[in-house]
Order: structure tokens, then C-alpha cells, then sequence
């Protein structure tokens, strides 16, 4: 139920612990302050995170059954995560139930009118990042990335598939300790640069 | 005749314009069954006509059949006419990729909570069931998991010709 | 081919970007500096990095064919990784795919006499991670944990599953800055406490 | 009769001990003949005859059939008497996610150092392929992947009773 959403922004990367899970949550709450009507979507299905970022407890909140399923709101955020069903158990899944865990979610989520849907998502090239090029409508992803060289490549092979899919393409540097940046990285694959966020 | 099986929970991810039946129902089913409409609405859109609607009822979500008649036997026929709307219960069943043993939900105990996080998601049984036999969590659903829907239809007449 | 390898040691973690490669790398280089036989297996098929940390370009070094596929020696130890044939382009891969990979892997790599296959994975509670409990002989799991309030939740679900399916387990911490340990985890999942590398 | 198919190539992970044929084979696909030996002998141990065993090749993996050919008529008789063995080209076919649309190997071209990448691990094709219609790399391969075994099987005579 996205078709009265106005803007889908999933927050990626290929490397994990980059920042994608804070800066999603960080994007939502600063978008909500700003007066937007904004949603925040943990895809990370078999380790959600967003809830202990935002630090709610996944089983005390619970969205409302009505017309499908109402996110919670949290701080002016309409907040959606499997965390709300899984809690923080263990819940290992391959690949075929990743998929259809998300297609459910996407399916009853009823998110009502909205300005933003943040997305956050798993590390990697999986089944998540698949999906999310799939199913959720013309994706403007932001790509989060650290200066550091192991994550280099990962954020490179993101930025590809992106270019070659056709689809919006921004760039976030976190964690930015030194000083080279990777403004030609952006430029390399024809993403906007958004700027970087320091250590801390 | 051809025969449209989809599998899982049926939706137009990209968000085709939603359906009629004004009427806000107080259920989380609701999405499912606009979610069953939306799919049948494509493949008439797209110039079958629909002979036939069977909706699978997963017994792990265990969805409110009853609720889902009372709507769908209104909109399908609107919809698709002529088509005939059918229901069918699917037992749960689970095969274990470690020890390569199958089970049903007769031999797992779920407390109230717990039936409640699987009606709405059923993967969250990945987090509450584990294999009977061998303690693993690598089993997969074999059957019903949830909604699910088979679909027997003809090409209409007048688009009949090449397909695309 | 494992079956003349003494001991596995997956190098694990539900989160990412906590030092799995980095510990795995450097784990491998150690004991081949003690003398010992050693591998190095990369499972993380979508976006392989073991070999970015030991410095080699997989477009020019290869395996040989010989009774299976032997891997190239890189200071001492044996190393595998599907970056051989995938080189560093983007390689998305759906669940199943991910399992036949590691499959193929695993049946053609003749890794000979080894005392210790060290194997760094991917994050998250995924395909990799259930092959790894499922293919790999008595995998001695390496936990890697940072002290960050988001990763611990992903610690604790990946010992609970290791608990539950009676694998010997053991805890690294990585990246320690502050004083708050996580020898109280190690004792709640009966894990050994192997220590802390500190932050650079 | 029984109809025993495995998915991917098989392999033992937990490591049975290893064949027979002492000779060092200077081809990968000599690990690709030892796993089909383990999965037969498996079989056999498990107390099932083997009557058939169906080799399937891939196109995608691009084997050598006459090396496989060669250990394997020799191998298979001694270890499951009275086996027959038969060989099968697959082409390989994939179906995109995205448009749905399917094409073969026919349809798209590889160079040299490309075809062997994929001789080696064939899931390196997501590396270099994408959907002729679509520019997509979310698509399966639905067949000819690579080495497949197909085995038909019936109980020994002796081990008759009940099945575990
Ligand atoms: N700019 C930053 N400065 C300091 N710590 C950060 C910063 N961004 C993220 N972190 C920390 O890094 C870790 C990983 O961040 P997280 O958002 O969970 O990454 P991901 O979702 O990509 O795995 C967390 O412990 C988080 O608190
Ligand atoms: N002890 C440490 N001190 C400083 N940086 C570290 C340390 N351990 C890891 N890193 C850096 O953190 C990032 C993530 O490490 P990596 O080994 O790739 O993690 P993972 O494999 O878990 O994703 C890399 O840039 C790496 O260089
Ligand atoms: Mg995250
Ligand atoms: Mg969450
Ligand atoms: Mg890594
Ligand atoms: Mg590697
Ligand atoms: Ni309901
Ligand atoms: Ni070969
Ligand atoms: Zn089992
Ligand atoms: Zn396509």
C-alpha cells in the first residue's frame, strides 16, 4: 500500500556497519521535525535494528489493526519492523522467506498518506536489496559509505547496479575521519554527493 | 486455457489505483483481500478472462475465512464476471533441511502471542518453531503458509491472435 | 573436500562491519606465521573482501586445477573466494543461488592436509550462515562483537542459535574503545571470552 | 521404485572417506566425479539398490563430458552392480524476475575468460549476464545450471520393512 506515498528512499549499502540503519533513522526523525508526514521501514528482516536506534521496545508498541496494519508513531515517524512479530529472537531465513516476509509486509502495511518512506536494509546484494529494486516504486537510493578501503569496493558494486538499473543515485560519507572524501566516487557513477557526517 | 499460479501473498507491488467497497473494515485481512482484488484486476487488465478464482487459506496465518468470503464473494464477480470463487484450507507443513523430517503444526506448541506475530507475518514462526526431531531452524514451509492464490482463465476472444 | 582439514572456524556476526574479514584475515596470517597448515575460505559469495584485507587482485591470481580446484598460497596460507571467477563486479544473487554457490565451492576446492580452515562469512542470520551450520564438520564458531548498543542485539541472537544447536562457540571483541566489556554475553551463552583488540 | 532427485551439485559435506581410483586427474571435474560417487555410495549404504543413475550436464558449467564418461562408467558399476548410467545435455534456460521473459545461452555473449568463470562457479553468470529485455539481474536459471543426478532406486531385498 505505497500508492500514496509520495517518495521512496532506501537506505543501502553492500558493506554492513557503515551507518545505514542511523542514518535512516536519523533522515526520519530529521524529515518528521521538519513538519513532513514521514514512514521508516525496517527491511533488515532477520536482524532488524531501527527500533533499538529509535530505542523503542518492539514488544510493547504494536501497530494497529485497521484497514490492514497501522505503524506506530514514534517522535512524528510512522514506524514499521518485523521487530513488531519477531521481536529480538533469533530468526534465521533464506532467501525464498526473506521475500516473502517483505511482500507481506508490504502487502498489509497500510501507511496512509505520506511525504517520505524511509527504508532501511540489510547489508549486502541479497534478496533485500533485490526486493527493494523490485517491488517498492521509482527508488531514490542513498547509498551510505565510509572512507574506509575494505568498504570501498562494496559501495562500488552498489553504485553500479544502480547506474545500470537507471535509478536515483545519492551518496552519504559516514564516519569520515581523515580527509579523502569520496567525491569521485559520486562522480565516477554519476550519483549527487550528499555530504558526509563525521565521526561522532 | 492456461492456469496462473502465483506464489506467496499476492500484491501489485507498484501500486495500481485501489478498489471500491468503500467501506474501512476494522482487519488486518482487509489488505490481504485487496491484495487478492488487485491481482485479479491485473489479469483481467491485461485481457484473460477469468474462468476461475481459488484462494488458498494457509493453516500457519490462519487467516478469517469468513471475513474473506464476505468480501470477495461481492468484489470478484464485479470484477471478473462470470468467474467462480473457490476456497481451500491448507494444512501447515514443515520439512527440515538438516534431518530431512516433515511435521505439521499439530506437533508444535504456540502460546496466544505467538499465533498472533505468525498471523501477521508467517515467518515469524522462524523465530518461535524450531525442527521437533533435530532442534533446527533450517526447515522450510512446504505448505500453507498463507494466502495464496491459483487462477484458471482463457484469452478473450477479441484479443486473440499473437501474444506478446 | 574438508575431510582431511582438523578444525573449522567460521568467523561470524548477525551485524556487519564489526572486523569479521579483518579478524578472519589476520587469525589465518597468525597461524601460518606459527607454522601451522592454514586456509582461508571466503563465504560471503555477493561481496567478497578477504581478499581486498590480504592485498591480492583475484583477476591475476588463480587457482590450479589439479583433483579439484587448489587454492593460491598468499603468505603461507591457502585461500579461496568466489572473487576469482566474479572478479569485483556487482554480483547480486536471490537466496538458492547463494546456496549453490557455496555448494560448488565447497564440493571442488581440494584443500588438501590443513590444521585449521579459518572462514569468514557475510553478516546477518541468512543462507551463508545456515550453510555453514549445515555443510561445514564441527564448526568452532568466532563470534566478532564491537560494544556498540546496536550491534549487541545481533551478538546475542547469533549465540543463542549456537547455544541452542550445541556448537562450541567463542567471543572476540573488536574495536574496543571505552571500558564496558562483553564478558557478562560470553557468560550468558557459555561462550569463551577469547578477548578485546582495541580500537587501531 | 522410488525416485531419488537432488538439486545442485551433490556432494557429501560432511566428508565420507574418499574414493577409489587412485590417479590424480588433472581436471576440476574430477571433483565434480567425486561427489557423484559419494552421492551414489551414499545411497548404497542407506540400503537402497540403484538401478538408474541419470548424469545431467548443464550448459551453463559447460563440463567435459568425456572425462566425466570415462571414471564414471568405470566407477558406478562397482560400487552400485547392475546400475546403469546415462548422460543428459541440458540447455541452460533463464527467466527473468523482473519482465518475466526467458532466453538462453543463445542470447547473450561470453568471452573465454568469462565462459571459464562460470565453468568454475556458475553463479558468476549474475556477474557478467543481465536480462536481454530488461538490463535486470534478478533472474533465475531455471534449468542447465550444472552437474545434477537423478537416481531411480528400489530397497534391497533383505533391508525390506520399516523405513526410518
Ligand atoms: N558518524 C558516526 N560516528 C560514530 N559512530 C557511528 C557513526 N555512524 C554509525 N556509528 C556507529 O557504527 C555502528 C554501525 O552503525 P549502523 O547504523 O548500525 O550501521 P549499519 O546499519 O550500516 O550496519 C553503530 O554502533 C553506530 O552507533
Ligand atoms: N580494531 C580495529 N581498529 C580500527 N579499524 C578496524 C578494526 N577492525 C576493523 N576495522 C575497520 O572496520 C571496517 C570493517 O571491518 P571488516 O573486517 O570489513 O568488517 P566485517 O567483515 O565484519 O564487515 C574496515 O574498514 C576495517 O578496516
Ligand atoms: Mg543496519
Ligand atoms: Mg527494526
Ligand atoms: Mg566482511
Ligand atoms: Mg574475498
Ligand atoms: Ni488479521
Ligand atoms: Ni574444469
Ligand atoms: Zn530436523
Ligand atoms: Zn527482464
Amino acid at each position: 500500500m505505497l500508492s500514496k506515498v509520495k517518495a521512496v528512499v532506501p537506505v543501502m549499502s553492500a558493506k554492513g556497519g557503515v551507518g545505514k540503519t542511523l542514518v535512516a533513522v536519523l533522515t526520519a526523525l530529521h524529515a518528521a521535525r521538519m513538519g513532513r508526514r514521514v514512514g521508516l521501514l525496517d527491511l533488515d528482516v532477520t536482524s532488524p535494528s531501527a527500533h533499538i536506534a529509535l530505542g523503542v521496545d518492539p514488544q510493547k508498541l504494536q501497530p494497529e489493526e485497521r484497514d490492514g496494519v497501522v505503524p506506530p508513531d514514534v517522535a512524528g515517524v510512522k514506524f514499521m519492523t518485523v521487530a513488531f512479530y519477531t521481536w529480538d529472537k533469533p530468526t534465521p531465513l533464506r532467501g525464498p522467506a526473506v521475500d516473502d516476509a517483505i511482500r507481506e509486509v508490504l502487502a498489509v502495511t497500510n501507511w496512509g498518506e505520506l511525504d517520505l518512506l524511509v527504508v532501511d536494509t540489510p547489508p549486502g546484494l541479497r534478496d533485500e536489496a533485490l526486493d527493494v529494486l523490485e517491488y517498492l516504486p521509482r527508488p531514490r537510493v542513498l547509498a551510505v559509505a565510509t572512507p574506509s578501503r575494505l568498504a570501498r569496493a562494496g559501495v562500488e558494486r552498489l553504485l553500479a547496479i544502480l547506474e545500470e538499473q537507471g535509478l536515483e543515485r545519492y551518496i552519504v560519507e559516514n564516519m569520515a575521519i581523515g580527509a579523502v572524501g569520496l567525491e569521485e566516487l559520486a562522480e565516477k557513477y554519476h550519483a549527487r554527493y550528499l555530504g558526509r557526517i563525521r565521526y561522532d | 486455457m492456461e492456469n496462473v499460479t502465483a506464489r506467496g501473498v499476492l500484491f501489485n507491488p507498484r501500486g495500481a489505483p485501489l478498489l471500491l467497497l468503500g467501506c474501512a473494515n476494522p482487519l488486518h485481512e482487509w489488505a490481504l483481500i485487496r491484495a487478492i482484488i488487485a491481482e485479479v484486476e491485473e489479469v483481467v487488465k491485461k485481457g484473460y478472462k477469468v474462468d476461475e478464482v481459488t484462494v488458498y487459506l494457509g493453516e500457519l496465518q490462519n487467516v478469517d475465512k469468513s471475513v474473506m468470503e464476505a468480501y470477495l464473494n461481492e468484489a470478484i464477480p464485479q470484477i471478473a464476471p462470470g468467474a467462480q470463487v473457490r476456497y481451500e484450507t491448507e494444512p501447515a507443513r514443515f520439512r527440515c533441511r538438516v534431518c530431512g523430517r516433515e511435521w505439521g503444526l499439530d506437533a508444535v506448541e504456540l502460546d496466544e502471542a505467538t499465533r498472533e506475530a505468525i498471523h501477521f507475518v508467517p515467518e515469524a514462526v522462524y523465530s518461535f518453531v524450531r525442527c521437533p526431531f533435530c532442534g533446527s531452524r533450517d526447515y522450510e514451509i512446504t505448505q500453507g503458509r498463507g494466502v495464496r492464490l491459483a487462477l484458471v482463465t482463457s484469452r478473450r476472444q477479441e484479443e486473440t491472435g499473437e501474444t506478446r
